[in-house]
């Protein structure tokens, strides 16, 4: 690197003077904790919304594939008549899972609008925590015992292949939930009315990951009742 | 750290990707032996003859389960290979002991035999010039086809019912199995490839992966050689 | 220049040499003598030649497209090149040049004249793509651009099957017979029903200009009218496994006597094996051969499937 | 929105459950620590308990006693193997604290040393520099790929290398540079500099962070360990009825390729949290580095177009092990649906390679032009544009498939309107050369080779992109070239701009200008050399991926071949060049050596760990040169009441002020 001479263009250097500067909104900088706790709940925020889109993009993908599939109809095996799984337990699992997830963005609600204190809020998602793992279990449950090969027809292989994204996102959602439940545990002292709220940034953190929790248990709701009507209805 | 250790740390680390590297390029570079033909001059100019077998299963090695062709050595020895070597412009003979059941093919075209002498096959003595389907047909186990020289035989598939299977190579004339001959004539010097056009890759999707797809099992090269 | 007071812009306007022409007569000097010769001297050179048609049209499409980029690219190195002799700091010396941040006529000059070309480029596209029956490209099924028929003669039609690692083609108005050669008459249009038997492979038929995926289950249809005799390479242009490198073999356009003589020789000499085909259809459903995962295991042995869409007539009929 | 965040006061900020750098928490035994040993220790444990479930699963399996091949136990062994690597490391203390809500433990901290890169940490500066040399490895070992099946292609009939080998070898190659190389400029620069660039203490989620980071190590091993069963034959693009077809190496493939898709998507994520949530005040989006720009675009469009590749691949590894039909067209599937799904991803996927270099390309100009960025809105505009248009363009990779006939003149439209916002990297450049004081540095060369180069990469990518032109074209090695330039032209010399370029602010000493001049004339000139004979090879005929090819073919495929030799030693000039900077000469670079007006060129070397000493307040452009009475970049404040501090924004320091 060539030696620079000091008579270079360093036109702006001289000019940092203090008067440029008090333009900044001073407020801006007032309290860096601040500053960063807001910043970290805008990108949990952002965060958040990108796994929704994320899982929401693999969905998207497998509905494309039910879709073109059906269209083309490849060897015309899309679908045959009798491989239908079973409907009743289908229902139970749909009413489940859905129940339960909305069950958690209800309780998330009435949290956040400060209506009923934070066991109310545990109660409910220990509710939905032990459903979910129900649903799950039924859902691997129905797999093993399809009426029809996975291979059978463009139908059963997508059916059987979103049956098991939806098992896989459905244990996402259980985790999810399961661990505010477990920090909404240890922060019991704290989060309760009239509790000690000195370590904040817990607490912060704590609701940002209900929050978190609810808008992806809000995202299976609708995902299941998708699920249900592409499979049941639609086919 | 001293500069003499800062350079080793670097150098001795880069030698052995070097070395790893050198020794997977030879590795990749490592065809199979080719197994030359016996070879002999007659009045109508170069002759050579080959011996070879298929088995429905090799026993042994990496792919215990998959078929394969094997090759005859000059001193009878059989050696699971598919690299052949042939003089060039000459009349081979072949001989293939066809050991494994037959099915179906996908191209029927494959049925017929071609490019040989005369367009014609012995098949187990009897000189045939089209195979045909049969009620009890037991199918067709493999094909010989060397594409570019436009060599194609098809190989009858020994029964289901055989009374002596053979189940791992090499197999020895005492089981069950179908004697093909044919000659072809070879071209100018060259590598010419050679497979299989049965799906015989059991389990593979439409048949034609696994052996159907690795040098030395149901595909290899026929050197031809001045 | 130097200190912390930079010219003002107004005042190096004046001093600077007139760039932007210069650039522009050293780019159209250039482009006025590169275009005229990649059109007429490289143009007739370019690839996939004149053999049939669809061949030709390609490469009337090449030589306009690199007639186009000619300028194009010139421009660019014009430019860049002018910018790394004349605008350049003095060795060893760290010295701001004028702060523009933009120009809205440049600006608004580049994009439209980029949308402006590109919007020519798909008309133009669109054009030749339509003009000569698909310009050989492979059209699915069912083709919308295919060759206005002319009354006198009817296409040949040719099924192209592909499998691993091979070609075989079926002559379907000739009897339906199936081999390994592709021997194709002079002037008369050709169809391709180009399909698969197991995985995905091309035809590319390089000098014809003619290039369709082999799917299978696909009845992919490409056009061409062969103009002149000679040989042409076929290859496969999908990756399908160890022999791909391997999968190619050479066709021929031959006059029509000498189709008409082939065509016999080769009738008679399928006749034995004509019997074991499958009857003619738009593309090969080998079935019960290969299985799904092994014959052992056919996962769907009770149902019937239909053998094809209903869709797609039978070109066997014409 | 979050709950009411902003009347919530703020605690000490340093524990903040996912935000913060924890500090160390107790000392133990470097080795005993969780490290990259460890990891290999637990890949290998959960290897075999992932092999050992999967035969338990299957062993009965048809399909498996019939072809020797289990599939489901290898692709257990590699997830399972997997997620024993990261438990080695660390990583799944975390998740697993959570699961009993416990507080989420802070790793420890390494000592001062080398110690630091061999472990799970969540300094984003870390993870960088761990993401430039990963990066620089797979790009060698997937270069050593090419050299030797170029060798193969010495001769048109005779063989070096076996034909499967051979195909194994493109399709490491592919996929290597492809897949791994995705996160080239993402990972180490995106990920190390932007938080220095919008003046953040920290990034959003270093977790993440750190676990895309660690995916590509596991990504890697098992992308490799395909060539010990048999490597996959269908190239980096899959396709289907012959990736279902394929035998074990396939899984390798599919699983190395979804890992590679997991850590995508969460450097993605975090990257584009990051940029959205942490700007300085001041910051705004008007004033963000086109560097930041592009990497915002590009996390964007990972998050959009990699969940559809994960899906695809998930679908063929149902085909693969649980049997479902979806791509047999005997069963009800169809291989159109892989080529549909994997081109959605696919083609965004070049535009994820294209839109880091041009931030790379438009943030050095004005460096080395000693001008403001020309266009700077038009500039950000046409990298956003690339970036939606990119999601319309993939069916163009089909116009020979016989899909959508009709659909053709459409998406020729959409792949040419790409040239438009394509375009306008080139007006930014030329605008922002036009009566520059040009400085030619290592970085700036490799600039101008990313010009010259992806020049004639987009004018090819014109004839690919016409239905009539690209019917001679499509799987020749006319698009092989064509995606060369744009990508190994393109986005690799970006890259090795922005390596030259950045080297002082990630290990405080400065490449050699001598030896990078080298590398550069010997690059450029090899990689002209080596690909421009591969445009005419595909014009005159030649497919790709084959081991035999016409004999008169054989001249132009030679001199390729030599030609890729000597790009090869071309890159060996430049790991000398870090050897002979880091380990012989090791002569400390100034703070600022470029004289650079950017945030992240006012923070001394080493660079502390939470970047600045209080958050900085920007104040104008990072592009501003030439200003008159241009205010300072950033200014990092007092803390409240004692007033402004001193201007951080002279570029030029003392030469003697780095650590």
């Amino acid at each position: 690197m060539a030696e620079h001479s000091v008579s270079d263009g360093r036109s702006g250097a001289a000019a940092a003077t203090p008067t440029s500067v008090q333009d900044v909104p001073v407020h801006a900088v007032v309290d860096e904790q601040a500053f960063y706790a807001r910043a970290q709940a805008n990108a949990s925020w952002a965060a958040s919304r990108m796994f929704v889109a994320i899982g929401a993009t693999v969905y998207g993908a497998l509905v494309f594939s039910y879709f073109y599939l059906r269209s083309l109809d490849s060897n015309g095996l899309w679908h045959q008549p009798s491989q239908h799984p079973p409907i009743l337990l289908s229902v139970v699992m749909l009413g489940l899972g859905v129940t339960s997830s909305l069950l958690f963005v209800w309780a998330t609600r009435r949290l956040r609008a400060g209506r009923r204190g934070v066991l109310d809020w545990g109660v409910a998602s220990a509710i939905t925590t032990g459903v979910l793992a129900l649903t799950v279990g039924l859902s691997i449950w129905q797999l093993s015992r399809l009426p029809f090969a996975p291979g059978d027809s463009g139908y059963a292989s997508v059916f059987v292949g979103t049956e098991v994204v939806t098992i896989g996102m459905l244990l996402i959602e259980l985790y999810q939930i399961e661990t505010v439940l477990a920090r909404s545990i240890r922060l019991r002292g704290v989060l309760s009315p009239g509790g000690d709220a000195a370590d904040s940034s817990e607490v912060m953190a704590f609701r940002l990951a209900v929050d978190a929790a609810s808008l992806f248990a809000g995202f299976m709701a609708i995902v299941l009742v998708g699920v249900f009507v592409l499979f049941y209805w639609v086919s | 750290m001293s500069k003499p250790g800062r350079l080793l740390a670097i150098i001795i680390p880069f030698l052995i990707a070097a070395t790893l590297f050198i020794w997977g390029g030879l590795k990749l570079s490592r065809y199979p032996a080719a197994i030359a033909a016996t070879t002999s001059s007659t009045s109508n100019g170069a002759e050579a003859s080959l011996t070879m077998q298929t088995v429905p299963a090799l026993g042994s090695g990496p792919h215990p389960d998959w078929v394969s062709y094997l090759i005859q050595r000059p001193d009878g020895q059989w050696v699971h290979t598919t690299m052949l070597q042939v003089p060039a412009h000459a009349l081979v003979h072949v001989t293939i002991l066809q050991y494994d059941t037959g099915s179906d093919l996908r191209n029927p075209l494959m049925n017929q035999p071609q490019g040989t002498v005369g367009g014609t096959i012995t098949v187990n003595g009897q000189t045939v010039d089209a195979l045909t389907p049969k009620n009890d047909a037991p199918g067709i186990g493999h094909t010989f086809t060397i594409p570019a020289l436009g060599v194609s035989v098809p190989l009858e598939g020994v029964p289901d019912t055989a009374k002596n299977p053979c189940s791992a190579a090499p197999c020895t004339t005492n089981y069950s199995h179908n004697t093909i001959q044919f000659e072809f004539r070879t071209g100018a010097a060259g590598l010419y490839h050679w497979q299989c056009f049965v799906p015989c890759g059991t389990a593979f999707l439409y048949g034609n992966g696994g052996p159907m797809q690795t040098l030395g099992f149901m595909g290899g090269f026929l050197k031809v050689v001045a | 220049m130097s200190g912390s007071t930079p010219p003002s812009p107004t005042h190096a306007t004046a001093a600077q040499p007139r760039h932007a022409l210069r650039i522009f007569l050293v780019w159209l000097v250039l482009s006025a003598i590169a275009t005229p010769l990649v059109y007429l001297v490289l143009g007739p050179h370019l690839p996939p030649g004149g053999m049939s048609d669809s061949a030709a049209s390609q490469q009337f499409d090449m030589k306009v497209l690199t007639a186009i980029a000619t300028p194009v690219v010139l421009f660019i190195w014009t430019y860049f090149g002018y910018a790394l002799i004349f605008f350049r700091s003095q060795r060893g010396v760290i010295e701001d040049g004028p702060p523009i941040r933009g120009n809205r006529v440049f600006q608004a000059g580049w994009l439209g004249i980029t949308t402006a070309l590109v919007l020519f480029l798909f008309g133009f596209g669109t054009y030749e793509l339509i003009h000569p029956a698909g310009a050989g490209a492979g059209e699915g099924p069912n083709p919308i651009w295919s060759p206005v028929s002319s009354s006198s003669t009817k296409p040949l039609e040719v099924q192209v099957i592909a499998q691993q690692w091979q070609f075989t083609y079926r002559y379907l108005n000739a009897g339906g017979f199936e081999t390994t050669q592709l021997y194709l008459p002079v002037d008369r249009p050709v169809v391709f029903h180009v399909t698969s038997l197991d995985v995905i492979h091309g035809f590319w038929a390089y000098q014809l200009g003619v290039k369709a995926d082999a799917n299978p289950g696909v009845d992919n249809v490409a056009f061409t009218t062969p103009t002149q005799l000679g040989r042409f390479e076929v290859r496969c242009s999908e990756l399908c496994g160890i022999w791909h490198g391997a999968m190619y073999n050479n066709g021929y356009v031959v006059s029509a006597g000498a189709f008409s003589q082939w065509l016999t020789k080769e009738q008679q000499r399928h006749a034995p094996d004509l019997p074991l085909l499958p009857p003619a259809a738009p593309y090969y459903n080998p079935g019960a051969g290969g299985g799904f995962y092994g014959s052992g295991q056919e996962p769907n042995a009770t149902a019937t499937p239909s053998p094809f869409p209903s869709s797609v007539t039978s070109p066997a009929g014409s | 929105m979050a709950l009411d965040i902003t009347s919530s006061p703020a605690g000490d900020g340093g524990t903040l459950a996912t935000g913060g750098v924890p500090a160390a928490r107790r000392t133990r035994n470097d080795w005993l620590r969780p490290n990259v040993l460890w990891g290999l220790v637990g890949a290998v444990i959960g290897y075999a308990i992932g092999h050992w479930a999967g035969n338990a699963i299957a062993h009965n399996w048809q399909q498996v006693q019939g072809s020797d091949q289990n599939n489901v136990s290898l692709v257990l062994g590699y997830l399972v193997g997997s997620v024993g690597f990261l438990a080695g490391l660390g990583i799944v203390n975390y998740p697993l604290a959570k699961l009993v809500g416990r507080q989420p433990p802070a790793p420890e901290e390494a000592q001062p040393g080398l110690g630091k890169f061999f472990r799970y940490t969540l300094d984003h500066k870390v993870v960088g520099a761990q993401y430039l040399v990963a990066m620089i490895l797979y790009f060698m070992v997937g270069g050593l790929f090419a050299l030797l099946f170029r060798t193969e292609l010495l001769s048109p009939t005779s063989h070096v290398i076996t034909p499967d080998a051979y195909i194994e070898l493109v399709g490491m190659h592919g996929t290597m540079m492809m897949m791994m190389m995705t996160s080239a400029i993402i990972g180490p620069f995106g990920n190390y500099l932007v938080p220095l660039m919008i003046g953040s203490k920290r990034v959003a989620f270093p977790r993440l962070e750190a676990l895309s980071l660690w995916l590509t190590p596991a990504a890697f091993v098992v992308l490799l360990s395909g060539l010990l069963i048999g490597g996959f034959p269908t190239g980096w693009t899959g396709y289907a009825p012959l990736a279902v077809q394929a035998t074990q190496g396939m899984d390798s493939y599919l699983v190395s390729f979804g890992l590679m898709a997991l850590s995508l998507l969460f450097g993605a994520v975090n990257m584009a949290a990051t940029i959205i949530s942490h700007r300085a005040p001041g910051m705004t989006f008007g004033r963000l580095p086109i560097f930041v720009w592009a990497m915002l675009s590009t996390a964007s469009i990972m998050v959009l177009a990699v969940p559809v590749l994960f899906a695809g691949l998930y679908l063929m590894l149902m085909d693969r092990t649980w049997q479902t039909a979806f791509f047999t067209w005997q069963h009800g599937g169809s291989p159109y649906l892989w080529e549909n799904l994997f081109w959605f991803f696919g083609h965004p996927e070049v535009y994820l390679l294209a839109l880091p270099s041009f931030g790379i390309l438009a943030e050095l100009l004005p460096v080395f032009a000693r001008k403001p960025a020309f266009g700077y809105r038009t500039v950000v505009a046409g990298l956003i544009g690339v970036g939606v248009l990119s999601f319309f363009v993939w069916q163009h990779h089909l116009f020979m498939s016989g899909m959508n006939p009709d659909m053709r003149p459409v998406v020729m439209l959409t792949t040419e309107l790409i040239s438009v916002p394509t375009g306008i990297v080139y007006l930014g450049a030329i605008g922002t050369l036009w009566r520059a004081k040009i400085r030619i540095t290592v970085p700036m060369l490799f600039c101008l080779g990313l010009l010259f180069n992806f020049l004639l990469g987009g004018i090819t990518g014109v004839f690919i992109s016409d239905v009539p032109a690209d019917t001679t074209l499509h799987g020749s090695f006319f698009v092989l070239a064509h995606f060369h330039y744009t990508i190994m032209g393109g986005y690799m010399f970006g890259f090795f701009a922005g390596v030259y370029y950045w080297f002082p602010r990630f290990t405080g000493l400065q490449l050699s200008e001598k030896i990078g001049t080298w590398h550069f004339w010997t690059m450029i000139v090899f990689f002209n050399s080596t690909f421009l004979p591969l445009f005419a090879v595909g014009l005159l005929g030649q497919p790709r991926r084959v081991f035999e090819y016409q004999h008169r073919l054989q001249g132009l495929n030679d001199w390729a071949t030599i030609s890729a030799y000597l790009l090869g030693v071309s890159l060996l000039i430049f790991l000398w060049n870090i050897v002979w900077t880091t380990a012989i000469k090791n002569r400390p670079s100034s703070m600022n050596p470029w004289h650079s007006l950017g945030l992240e060129w006012t923070i001394p070397y080493p660079t502390p760990l939470e970047n600045f000493d209080r958050v900085p307040v920007v104040l104008s452009s990072p592009y501003d040169y030439g200003v008159p009475d241009r205010p300072p970049v950033a200014v990092v404040p007092e803390p409240v009441g004692v007033g402004c501090g001193p201007a951080l924004s002279d570029p030029v320091r003392e030469e003697d002020q780095h650590g």
